[in-house]
């Protein structure tokens, strides 16, 4: 890979909107049950806020930040809350994702099936973050990849 | 229980997937236990739902308790049911047979293989079960993303082939997608059972959108099959892959696309639409017969086992074209027949082609003699029967699909294809009796060409030399001959019991129209 | 004639008994005498069974038994009448002669690979019955194809380039053969609704146009003809004859040829039926292709001077006479064309013996080297002077019996032609057999001091199958009722006309 | 001309899906051809979103202004969440891809096409 330019400009700025743009991932996760946003969009802008400095402070000081052991990890539990939220809907008696099984205790109607979704979109934003990091990290790795498998957990 | 069994599978796969992905940090030998637990249970499940597809009907399924067409719905019929069982059977039997393979294969990559391995057997299951074009496609790109990645972790040279894989098969999705798109536009839905209401209904039927639709979706469809003159990425994907990789993929991913095409072509659209316009049948036809032939032909030329069966691969999935391009009961009734039986014989040759290569340590035809045989008596009987079936000799499964085959020609008068089924046995008979001959035949040095005494079993007095080849010395353990054995039965009870599933699973599945 | 059907599971048996002495075979493989006693065994015991059918079919009566639906209309199944049981009877009886001959012959010759050999053989019968009983034309092709494929181990065997060069050739063309039948019995299918054997044919009221039926015609004769041997389709059989001397004389008077001719007359007689080959001139074409094969082929014969090659020759002529005197669609004809499958088998099993014999007590296979060879194998020679001569037509044996009704039809469809082709084909035939007794009884031979007769193993079998031919042809009626159930199926296929 | 302006985004559509199928046709080296992929991907995913246009509407989102028996005045969010989806399979695909090609390129120091053929062969 070539050398990078060590530009105090582009680092300095992009520590200073990485932080906004994680807060608004996590806006648009928080929001996607009622508006435009949802899990995808805020789990990429999140992604996109730990790349940002991992590209532009290297991967030293943004390992500080998000260790990139933790991405893989991060994808499973995002899943399996996905998942979960699923398997519990059909074991409750309905069909899967059908949020009107759902259990949240002293939740129910309209409000269930609304946390319903807010729950799984949380899944699916901290799956959808830990894989692209975890996608970029192996991308980057120096040595051959040793699992090429794990973002097709999309 | 019965009512959430549609979404059983793939809960089960996934949680397979999830559960071997976090084995990785301890208890990597649970990974294979539990990829064969999971393959056996979605096999349950699917056999459980075809027996009650038969008894009772379809199955419905509406995810999160939408109605269809507004949710997606999952809907088991005797053709998904069907293709599910066969599909989750294969992978089952496979899956046993990979323990050993894998440790050889892959070393450390064995736990995210078997992982990826689920989400395979998840995505082909979701094809199989899905009431929905659109979860189609995201279920057609599970599959395929998983089975670039099962290819990539071959021998040397396999991530170039998984790359062009990877590059022909999204460009066969993206144009399924364009396809979906324009049926999207002129119809408003994209569940099956809807549009198979709302197409004939369309103003005028030959409604030039719906056709071209209808054209992408087919090709999208025919790069995943493997149809002929796109059939580039499959030589080589098949080749390098992992030796369970091509059992797994051979056998069951070709077949899920057919599927996909018979869905389109015969559920979706109806055999009197298809052929409006564009003569979507004809050219798959005869492209079809020049898989058969071209695939045959090339197959000859290979020296290397896994790579002849790749391009056996090509002229197999020929046959289920050319039944489905008959566009008759019989053709159908073929075509379905072909898909177990072609599952059933490619897995039963990849598997033991695996087996040649951790035993043998290569599947090089010009290296075979006949000490193989002796070293290995079991394998290379089930090799004789599964290239006896795919030569299609009665009384093996291959016979019969061809046979239907040939019935549907001749009902439409198809004098060429007949001529193409019928010579493309001939050279199905060429490449695989020149490996029984080698196997059977040629001695493992020239000196004993004419010694009449070549280390037969009779011959207790056999040459010293000769003491290292003894019988079965060379057969795999039971987790790897059981397999093969298994597939090379069920070739045989497939073959004599094969009315049995026509009767009663492929006559009801026969679209109307038909 | 009203053909009675009662079940039965006998023909089941008859086909399964051979089946099920191959894995017995194969486990013994390392104790010789009892593998031999297994084979033995099967034979013995399946030519009992075949024999316990002849009481019924010689009262009209079919056993039959539909095993499993194995297409969607169409069972698996087998149905021993007249005609089955005939072929069945002869193949089965032949195998046990071929039997010990065998073992007489790969234990003197001490080849490899023994309990393959057995093995094969076994299956090979296995095929033979199941051809036999087939009741439908489906059920036929399995076992058809299962024939070449446990026949193929056998040609090979030796192993050698040549073997195994004779094996592709034999796959080629079997294999081809076999897939024309399956085009034509699915044409069929499709055609007529059913692929049922029917005693004068199963078109009944299906008409189709000269060119398909001459067309569907010819895949049949593609499809049988192989085996059969007829004449553009014949070149497998000379050069399969690199097999072993018993796996020959199998090929030839036992099983595979014979299952050809077998399946030309099932074709003719119970697919297309006399009416329909008379309307279509079908059985012209068949005439052509077969009186051509019984000149050529024994012109061929002559010129040959292996021993074993010439044989071959012999048998491709011989085989179009039973196709000639099916292709005459009289009573006769019918009859004189199965008759010539019973008499030729165990003519011809006798000079297949003979030459094995030869070749495993001297290691002389060609004619050349026969001078003087009737001194010290006299058992030998003289039963190959039995099968020559019969082959030859010289009465009393049994070849004189077949050819006359052969003969008599030819008269019956004033086919003067055929009569004259079945004449000189007479001649020529004694003219190739007739210098080989000659070289062997009155020429001197040279290197032959310190040799006996051959094996008793292997000279046994072949008195028999020469006494044999003697006495089925001094009384063809005797003990299996040949001449009473080729009539009877004559009969049926033609329409009761006397003969 | 009423055809043509009627339909033009169909047209770019199609220029894209060109430019694309051009690109994984015809270029030898393989980021390229991936590149050419994507656009591929892109043009179709232009063409789901452009067909869900309707004039005069607004967002699918609840708008008490407009309310719910009008749905003529909101346009059809279903092409937009199917083509979420579509995005993500495209990221992974093309994550997968850039894998295999880093992996590619370590093994042969080249990311040509025609050269990595000509390295199979002898291989």
């Amino acid at each position: 890979m070539k050398e990078r330019d060590e530009s105090p400009i582009v680092i300095i700025v992009s520590r200073m909107i990485s932080p906004f743009i994680m807060m608004f991932g996590a806006y648009v996760i928080a929001h996607g049950h009622y508006g435009p946003g949802g899990g995808f969009q805020g789990g990429a802008l999140l992604a996109a806020s730990i790349l940002l400095i991992r590209l532009t402070a290297g991967s030293r000081i943004s390992e500080l930040q998000f260790r990139r052991i933790w991405g893989t990890p991060i994808g499973v539990v995002g899943v399996s809350i996905f998942f979960g939220v699923g398997v519990i809907c059909m074991l409750n008696g309905g069909e899967v994702l059908n949020y009107a099984h759902f259990i949240i205790p002293g939740v129910d109607g309209p409000m269930l099936r609304s946390l319903g979704i807010l729950v799984v979109e949380v899944g699916i934003g901290l799956a959808v973050m830990g894989i692209l990091v975890s996608i970029y990290d192996d991308l980057l790795e120096e040595d051959e990849p040793r699992e090429l498998y794990r973002r097709e957990d999309e | 229980m019965v009512r959430n069994a549609p979404a059983l599978i793939p809960v089960i796969y996934l949680t397979a997937c999830l559960l071997i992905a976090l084995t990785k940090i301890k208890y990597r030998q649970y990974a294979y236990p539990m990829a064969v637990a999971a393959a056996a249970l979605a096999s349950a499940v699917s056999v459980g739902m075809l027996v009650h597809v038969v008894r009772y009907g379809p199955l419905h399924y509406h995810f999160g308790g939408w109605i269809p067409p507004l949710g997606i719905e999952y809907s088991i019929d005797h053709l998904s049911g069907f293709v599910a069982v066969v599909i989750n059977i294969v992978a089952t039997i496979v899956l046993v047979h990979s323990l050993h393979v894998n440790k050889i294969e892959l070393v450390r990559k064995v736990v995210p293989y078997y992982s990826v391995a689920m989400l395979l057997m998840l995505g082909l299951n979701g094809i199989v079960i899905t009431g929905d074009f659109f979860n189609l496609f995201v279920f057609l790109e599970i599959a395929s993303l998983a089975s670039y990645g099962l290819v990539a972790t071959g021998e040397r040279g396999s991530a170039f082939a998984a790359l062009r894989y990877l590059i022909l098969g999204t460009v066969g999705a993206s144009f399924y997608l364009l396809g979906l798109g324009f049926l999207y536009i002129n119809t408003g839905s994209l569940n099956m059972a809807d549009l198979a209401l709302i197409i004939p209904l369309l103003q005028p039927h030959n409604d030039p959108a719906i056709i071209i639709a209808l054209v992408f979706m087919v090709v999208g469809i025919a790069i995943k099959m493997a149809i002929f003159p796109l059939h580039g990425w499959l030589p080589d994907a098949y080749t390098l892959a992992p030796s369970t990789t091509s059992a797994l993929i051979a056998p069951i991913g070709t077949k899920v696309a057919s599927y996909i095409l018979i869905r389109a072509l015969f559920f979706v659209y109806g055999a009197n639409l298809v052929s409006k316009g564009i003569p979507v049948l004809t050219i798959l036809g005869w492209l079809s017969a020049a898989g058969i032939i071209y695939g045959s032909i090339l197959a000859i030329a290979q020296s290397e086992l896994k790579r002849m069966l790749a391009y056996s691969s090509v002229a197999q999935v020929g046959y289920i074209g050319l039944g489905v391009s008959m566009a008759n009961p019989l053709g159908f009734i073929g075509a379905v027949l072909h898909v177990v039986n072609h599952a059933t014989m490619k897995a039963c040759l990849f598997l033991v082609a695996a087996n040649m290569r951790v035993h043998m340590g290569h599947s090089d035809i010009s290296r075979f003699d006949s000490s193989y045989r002796v070293k290995m008596p079991f394998t290379m009987a089930a090799f004789t029967v599964a290239a006896i079936s795919m030569v299609g000799l009665p009384p093996l499964a291959g016979f019969f699909s061809k046979w239907y085959l040939a019935l549907a020609t001749i009902e439409n008068s198809q004098w060429i294809f007949l001529g193409v089924i019928l010579v493309s046995s001939l050279l199905n008979a060429v490449y695989f009796f020149r490996v029984i001959e080698k196997v059977y035949m040629k001695s493992p040095s020239d000196k004993t060409v004419n010694d009449q005494h070549s280390g037969g079993r009779d011959d207790h007095q056999a040459a010293p030399e000769e003491e290292a080849v003894t019988f079965g010395s060379g057969e795999p353990g039971p987790s790897m001959l059981v397999p093969v054995i298994i597939f090379a039965v069920a070739l045989l009870l497939l073959g004599i019991f094969n009315a049995v599933i026509v009767t009663t699973l492929i006559k009801p599945m026969i679209p109307l129209g038909l | 004639m009203n053909e009675l059907i009662y079940v039965s599971h006998i023909p089941l048996y008859a086909v399964l008994v051979s089946m099920a002495a191959v894995p017995l075979i194969l486990l013994s493989s390392s104790k010789p005498n009892l593998r031999e006693t297994w084979t033995i065994i099967a034979a013995v015991s399946k030519f009992l069974l075949v024999l316990s059918l002849l009481p019924g079919a010689l009262e009209g009566r079919s056993a039959a038994l539909h095993l499993l639906e194995i297409s969607p209309g169409i069972d698996l199944a087998l149905k021993a009448d007249p005609f089955g049981v005939f072929f069945a009877l002869i193949s089965s009886g032949l195998w046990i002669v071929t039997s010990f001959y065998s073992i007489g012959y790969v234990r003197g010759n001490q080849e490899h690979k023994q309990t393959r050999y057995f093995a094969s053989f076994a299956m090979c019968l296995s095929a033979t019955m199941g051809i036999a009983f087939s009741a439908n034309l489906l059920t036929f092709i399995i076992f058809y194809e299962i024939l070449t494929i446990s026949t193929y181990p056998l040609v090979i065997h030796k192993e050698s380039k040549e073997a195994i060069s004779a094996g592709r050739q034999y796959l080629l063309y079997t294999l081809s053969a076999g897939l024309l039948l399956i085009a034509g019995a699915a044409f069929t299918y499709l055609a007529t609704g059913t692929i049922d054997f029917k005693a004068g044919g199963l078109f009944g009221t299906v008409v189709l146009s000269q060119g398909a039926m001459t067309a569907l015609f010819f895949l049949f004769l593609g499809g049988v003809g192989v085996k059969a041997g007829i004449m553009p389709l014949h070149s497998w059989l000379p050069v399969a004859m690199i097999a072993p001397t018993p796996v020959s004389a199998l090929l030839h008077a036992v099983a595979v040829v014979k299952s050809g001719v077998f399946g030309v007359i099932r074709v003719v007689g119970f697919v297309f039926g006399p009416e329909v080959m008379a309307a279509y001139g079908l059985n012209i074409i068949l005439a052509v292709f077969a009186g051509a094969t019984i000149l050529l082929a024994s012109f061929i014969a002559f010129k040959q001077d292996n021993l074993k090659r010439r044989l071959a020759y012999s048998t491709v002529g011989h085989l179009s006479y039973i196709v000639l005197g099916a292709a005459l669609l009289s009573p006769a004809g019918f009859l004189g064309g199965m008759l010539h499958i019973a008499t030729h088998a165990t003519m011809k099993i006798t000079l297949f013996f003979c030459a094995g014999a030869i070749y495993v007590n001297l290691h002389r296979e060609n004619i050349s080297q026969l001078n003087g060879i009737a001194k010290i194998m006299p058992w030998t020679m003289g039963a190959f002077i039995v099968g020559s001569l019969g082959l030859a037509g010289v009465p009393p044996i049994n070849g004189f019996v077949s050819k006359w009704f052969l003969g008599m039809g030819a008269l019956q469809s004033d086919q003067l032609v055929v009569l004259a082709i079945f004449l000189i084909s007479g001649l020529l035939n004694a003219g190739y057999f007739f210098p080989i007794v000659y070289r062997a009884y009155f020429m001197k031979g040279e290197g032959l001091e310190g040799h006996g007769e051959a094996p008793r193993f292997m000279v046994v079998p072949l008195v028999i199958t020469a006494i044999l031919s003697l006495l089925l042809g001094l009384c063809p009626d005797l003990f299996f009722h040949f001449h009473e159930l080729a009539s009877m199926v004559a009969q049926s296929l033609t329409g009761g006309m006397l003969l | 001309m009423e055809f043509l302006l009627g339909h033009y985004s169909y047209f770019f559509v199609f220029v894209l899906l060109c430019i694309g199928l051009y690109a994984v046709l015809f270029m030898r080296n393989l980021v390229k051809q991936i590149i050419g992929l994507n656009i591929f991907q892109g043009a179709i995913i232009l063409f789901w979103v452009s067909c869900a246009v309707k004039w005069n509407a607004t967002v699918p989102i609840y708008d008490p202004d407009i309310g719910l028996g009008s749905t003529a005045l909101y346009i059809n969010p279903l092409p937009h969440t199917l083509m979420l989806t579509a995005i993500v399979v495209g990221v992974a695909t093309t994550g997968v891809a850039y894998a295999l090609l880093i992996i590619i390129y370590k093994h042969y120091k080249t990311v040509d096409e025609e050269k990595l053929i000509e390295e199979m062969k002898r291989w």
